[in-house]
């Protein structure tokens, strides 16, 4: 199982703080396609994925106790 | 911040602005995800470290609802020469604005928006940003 | 410098620094030609609001004796948006260095000396420093 | 009479704050040239003068009640 931590408007759009997938492995973009058809959050291709608090490369590969979030565009500053 | 090798010592304040493009902005909320923000946070300290080896660098974000005038995000700089001070300095505003994890929703007079893209920057071409050594 | 219309407060703050290039300062003496130096330092600020419009500038120089780590100069700039603060801020600076009649003594651990041409810019080309309109 | 404002070495060479000359006119270019034969300060050369608080030209002229300082290489900030 994947927790998929989530943020700003992705957070409110899903109406959750995180996600779980039933999956043991997942590539990011395989995640990217899950969230796209699972939820109206457009903005997906703009969101970067980050594994561990590392961001992360589109074929990197999130294993079960992965910390996994999806960070939309960042404002900060 | 004070030491006797300092000569300079620059300070960023960013605080909340209440008119952008002619619209009101009544207050602001930031979130961060926090583990993440504090290690990109670092990150951002060793890569001004690397590139100016003399600094030290102290860097603040608040979280949580802001006021008009507050003060969202705080950078000083010591160095011992005043150029390296400027640059690091604006270096770390730049950097948190491309890795650091925070959001910001601005509420407006009529309704509220959670802001991203500052920088124009997404999709990153590289499917992340630019990160310590591996920019290299 | 908090004001609602600001976004971004800059300040820089010079300070006496313990070694240069390996040789140790006790202490420090600045003589002002006060009257002419307050002068210059409005003539900065109004430099840098023709080039910087929404900007707001403040900037204070000590006089007489200073030790390690004592602040000489402090500039605070605040800006809508944080180039201008940045960059109105390196200007200010630089023109102090320039034009301000403000010298430095510097009380070594073997002497004295007054410091001067920290910019190996004299003599002037044009026999004075560019100054406010007439750079134009 | 014109009285000249001296500041930190030149202050220090010539042992005065300020100088006074009998004229009641005198080019900058002159100026520095009495300077130059009445003290040591071989560094006049690299020196402003200022009238009136503001820096002069060099064939600008000084009148009797002008503020004339001398202004050596400056070294604040």
């Amino acid at each position: 199982m994947i927790k998929v931590l989530l943020f700003a408007d992705l957070q409110e759009t899903v109406g959750k703080e995180f996600i779980t997938f039933e999956e043991n492995e997942l590539t990011v973009t395989a995640l990217r396609t899950e969230i796209k058809n699972s939820y109206q959050y457009t903005q997906i291709d703009n969101a970067m994925v980050a594994i561990n608090e590392e961001f992360a490369r589109e074929d990197e590969i999130i294993k079960t106790g992965d910390i996994v979030a999806i960070i939309p565009p960042i404002s900060g500053g | 911040m004070t030491r006797p090798e300092a000569g300079a010592i620059t300070t960023f304040i960013g605080t909340v602005r209440e008119f952008t493009k002619g619209k009101r902005t009544i207050s602001l909320e930031y979130q961060a995800y926090k583990p993440m923000a504090v290690k990109m946070l670092q990150t951002i300290g060793k890569e001004i470290n690397e590139k100016w080896p003399d600094t030290v660098v102290a860097i603040s974000h608040r979280v949580g609802h802001l006021q008009i005038s507050d003060a969202a995000v705080v950078i000083a700089v010591s160095s011992p020469h005043r150029r390296a001070a400027y640059e690091a300095n604006e270096y770390a505003i730049e950097r948190i604005k491309q890795i650091v994890p925070i959001w910001k929703k601005e509420h407006w007079e009529d309704g509220e928006s959670w802001i991203g893209d500052q920088l124009e920057n997404v999709p990153y071409a590289t499917g992340k940003p630019e990160i310590g050594d591996e920019s290299t």
